[in-house]
């Protein structure tokens, strides 16, 4: 079971409209930050902070030590070596290192090593009808660049994927296939297994959207099998600025880079570069420092929460908040209703409000001291498909009690009657 | 009242219940202009038309779907501004951006008076998030009017030619 | 004149080897934060952190509010509007946003607005032989993959750009001049105007890469009439892993994005995406918000010192350093010696010690508390045209003290004969 | 002695002035291997080529550019393995990358002698930054040596088919 650690976060402790407590419900768009993680960053800044990997000084090897050791951290929480842990500037910035790099090798670079990535007509691009914009347009520009088609895995009414006719959609000529670990709408898994097996049949590479599975469930890379992920601090109660692509070595070694700079490079010369080995290929200009060493104390925090206990707690607050949610007259909520088993599903809402829209319904919860989002959650398409154009979505994490579940579920009841729409 | 009584006025309610103005009608007038906008932060969208008849908006319809800020709003829009001058209706602009950048605070007695049923959305000014939704007609207004007033022009050009 | 501020930086405190007061000369890599920035990110994550732009609720507006009145601090620092301040993760990545830009428009991105953007066969890039190799290799790859041609403003044997061939190198058929503000070796400020009037004849657009002038002189883009610059939070005492891009906004809104993800799109079908206008179009997925919050403060803290003051403060640190290192035996100062006015070069020296290399430099800085940094400084080109592998740099920021120059100068006079090298 | 003097020896001095090795041989056996490698730091770089003969190293030789830690380690392998055996090397080289390893701790007495003048580095271990400079020839040496034994091995096959 999970300790109460709702001290461990300064930010929880402050009021809201009207002096009321703080019910904070948005972590599924950003999380708040512990302690541990505040401190990292600060003891680093005020400490060690210098030019990391390039000063024969004490600073420096002080906070190379630190950038890497973070690394070791983050490599842990996913199971990964340390080698294919590759730091970007958040989740957005790996899938497109990934989707830019196969560009890069469709226009030539990286030469024979680089084939395996290329891309054109008559290829396929397969992604899933629910993703995150950040996993979506990415493909899409890259296949209206390259000449390849762009097809996808649909969702059934309630927004879950539907597998049917995976086999169908993951061609042949299907080069890549990348798809999310967790719905950040539905808040359902991904049944990656049968995606990674398909994929592999047909000898696509594929590319995981863990930004919602990573901060919240055990998770381990290598064994999920499948070949890039994605992930960011600040969902995992780390920093902003920071996030991680996690990639074959093999594969990273081979993938071309997309963003130039210093660092990254073995020889430099007017006409021509040679790049160095992954990740460090990867990492050109000043590297997010302080940022990565907090995203390492988050990873550090976690573990010692133990991610099995996380998942736990977060599925008994989805019960409180699906269960609530979906029993109240007048109210949808968005994927599976009491489908799924405890664990299968993450600690997230996402519902529609017969007759008012939801920035209304988020400004009932708001005036409540509830922080939940509004909007289509950067999944318009998958709003669009259940005929919405946006939701209200309550989103938890290690610090979401009971009672903010509760507290959600009965501000809820009370937006229809406010706006006197009833059925 | 609490704030959030204070945002969702009857007014505002009613308004967002019977919308004036919904349903894009059709505008024969030389001088005419459409705006689609969106609001970002939810996806809602608005479509505006205009028709002008030397300085008067003739022809005021639009369509869309949104929270009842917007739609709210829209509606007001629509029931003080159809059938004005271009200068009253650059001048209700004004005013409501004016309320809006208010954090809340009424403005003087001349732009609650240009303002009418408008002025009920004193309470959004609070609520820098909400701004958007109140604003999203009427910077398609705005939009609209400009193309309007280019088609007025360049038809007069083209009477000149 | 700048007041003393050294209490302000936290770090400056701690002793190195030894217990041995730091001396920290490694600014130009990255400088320390004061304590104004520290406290503005702190205070923004334990009190209103949340996502920004996207939520209706009371921390996602502060944090808006947060976010944006700090690009509006940073938007005064550099005199632009501001709407022509993009936030990126660091100078090098606002450098490649303009190249990848320029590449996917030549692949037929951006539509006819981003015409003026495409470049191919026939047509030149120019840079200068003095630049980081941020500022180089996305220029010199842009060029392999579109089949432009890249040329350079070559530079004397001292290092500084020779502009007496500008007209011809700046051809017709240059498209783009990308060019440092400052070098980060030399220390020297390039005459923008030159090299701006001269691109305008031809109608080229103009990069510049104001990493090392943004922190340390008084910059106004519009003024310096180039078309798009870049620069980093973390040398303008600001946090790692932000920056920002700046960009005439005509041109800004014109040039496509080449990352993708949420919040930057206003529609988003399965096929097809439109953007929104600058600079949320190149803002997307999650941005380094409380970065940003840093970054802001940072700009106030600089702008209270005032940057007159700030560069007159750093032209006296560089005149002891310059002269002291010019007068020694066997040392050679890189870059002009003895030649430029105050405040036509940077707080820096690095210098090349005869028969000793830069790395043992280094080591008898360090064991005498001196944080400075050797190696090629990211311009491996413009070592290799001065002769040389790698030199030695002190950089100076706000903080730095005569006392601290002075100490370089004297270690630097011990260095030869420590290994036994003389003349 | 302070950890400056500690890690500059007068032996690493001396080796760093007068290197063994240096100037690239001619190897005409079958069995060589050549490797290439950059400190990324400083942009150092070296060339090392070794020749086998059976189970030996028959040549060893090196070019490069570095600083004094980088030029000295190169020149006490080179005198320390040119005419050893292959296992001689390999042990050598874990022997060396844990004084590496180490932070200036010395190592058990039977590496210690292995070792010889190359104990001289165990400060270096003390400045991780540095580290890549000591090892600089050693990575290179390893490189070359698979190089060797993969192009003897493939001579063997030769020789079989
Ligand atoms: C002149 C110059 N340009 C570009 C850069 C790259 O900046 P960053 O590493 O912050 O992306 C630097 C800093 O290393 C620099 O000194
Ligand atoms: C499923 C999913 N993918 C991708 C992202 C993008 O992550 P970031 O904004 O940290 O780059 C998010 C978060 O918004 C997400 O929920």
């Amino acid at each position: 079971m999970l300790a109460d650690v709702r001290d461990d976060f300064p930010l929880l402790a402050r009021t809201v409209r009207n002096g009321r407590p703080l019910v904070y419900l948005d972590s599924g768009a950003t999380a708040q930050r512990p302690r541990a993680v505040l401190e990292a960053e600060a003891d680093f800044l005020t400490r060690s902070n210098g030019a990391v990997a390039r000063g024969a000084h004490l600073l420096a090897e002080e906070a190379t030590e630190a950038f890497e050791g973070a690394r070791a951290d983050v490599a842990r929480l996913v199971g990964a070596p340390v080698e294919e842990i590759v730091w970007t500037s958040g989740a957005t910035a790996a899938i497109n290192l990934v989707a830019n790099g196969i560009q890069n090798a469709t226009l030539g670079a990286g030469g024979a090593e680089a084939d395996r990535f290329r891309i054109g007509p008559g290829d396929r691009i397969v992604v899933t009808e629910l993703e995150h914009h950040a996993n979506l347009i990415p493909w899409q520009q890259l296949a209206a660049r390259t000449g390849a088609e762009l097809a996808w895995i649909p969702v059934d009414d309630a927004g879950v994927l539907d597998l049917s006719t995976l086999a169908e959609i993951v061609s042949p000529s299907t080069k890549v296939v990348a798809f999310t670990h967790a719905s950040n709408v539905t808040g359902v898994i991904t049944d990656v297994a049968a995606i990674v097996a398909r994929a592999r049949e047909v000898g696509a590479l594929t590319v995981l959207d863990a930004c919602q599975s990573v901060p919240h469930i055990p998770v381990s890379f290598p064994e999920l099998g499948v070949d890039f992920a994605a992930f960011s601090g600040h969902k995992m109660l780390g920093p902003t600025g920071v996030g991680a692509l996690w990639g074959r070595k093999e594969l990273l070694d081979a993938l071309p880079p997309s963003i130039f700079g210093g660092g990254a490079i073995a020889v430099v010369t007017m006409e021509r570069t040679t790049w160095l080995e992954a990740p460090t290929r990867f990492e050109p200009g000043t590297q997010p420092v302080s940022q990565a060493v907090g995203m390492g104390a988050a990873a550090r925090y976690l573990m010692s929460l133990g991610m099995e206990n996380v998942a736990a707690h977060e599925a008994r607050i989805a019960q409180i908040m699906r269960e609530g949610a979906a029993s109240l007259d007048g109210v949808r909520l968005l994927g599976p209703v009491g489908g799924p088993a405890a664990g299968d599903v993450l600690g997230l809402a996402a519902v529609a409000v017969e007759g008012v829209h939801a920035h209304d319904v988020g400004q009932v919860l708001d005036d409540r001291g509830i922080a939940a989002r509004v909007g289509h959650h950067c999944a318009q398409p998958l709003h669009r498909r259940l005929g919405l154009t946006g939701s209200t979505r309550a989103s938890a994490h290690v610090y979401t009690t009971e009672a903010d579940a509760h507290a959600f579920v009965e501000a809820l009841a009370s937006v229809r009657s406010f706006f006197g729409v009833t059925a | 009242m609490s704030s959030l009584e204070q945002m969702y006025q009857q007014v505002i309610m009613d308004h967002a219940r019977a919308a004036h103005g919904r349903g894009l009608v059709q505008v024969d007038l030389p001088a005419h202009g459409e705006s689609h906008q969106v609001n970002t932060t939810c996806g809602d969208e608005v479509t505006l038309r205009v028709g002008l008849e030397g300085d008067t908006i003739a022809s005021l319809s639009w369509e869309g779907q949104g929270c009842s800020i917007s739609q709210a709003s829209i509606s007001v829009l629509a029931e003080l501004l159809d059938g004005e001058s271009l200068e009253t209706a650059d001048e209700t602009y004004e005013a409501f951006r004016a309320l809006m950048q208010a954090k809340g605070e009424p403005l003087d007695d001349d732009r609650e008076d240009m303002l009418g049923d408008a002025t009920a959305f004193v309470g959004v000014g609070k609520y820098p998030a909400r701004i958007k939704c109140a604003l999203l007609g009427w910077v398609a207004l705005k939009d609209a009017l400009i193309q309007a007033r280019g088609a007025s022009s360049s038809a007069t050009e083209g009477d000149k030619a």
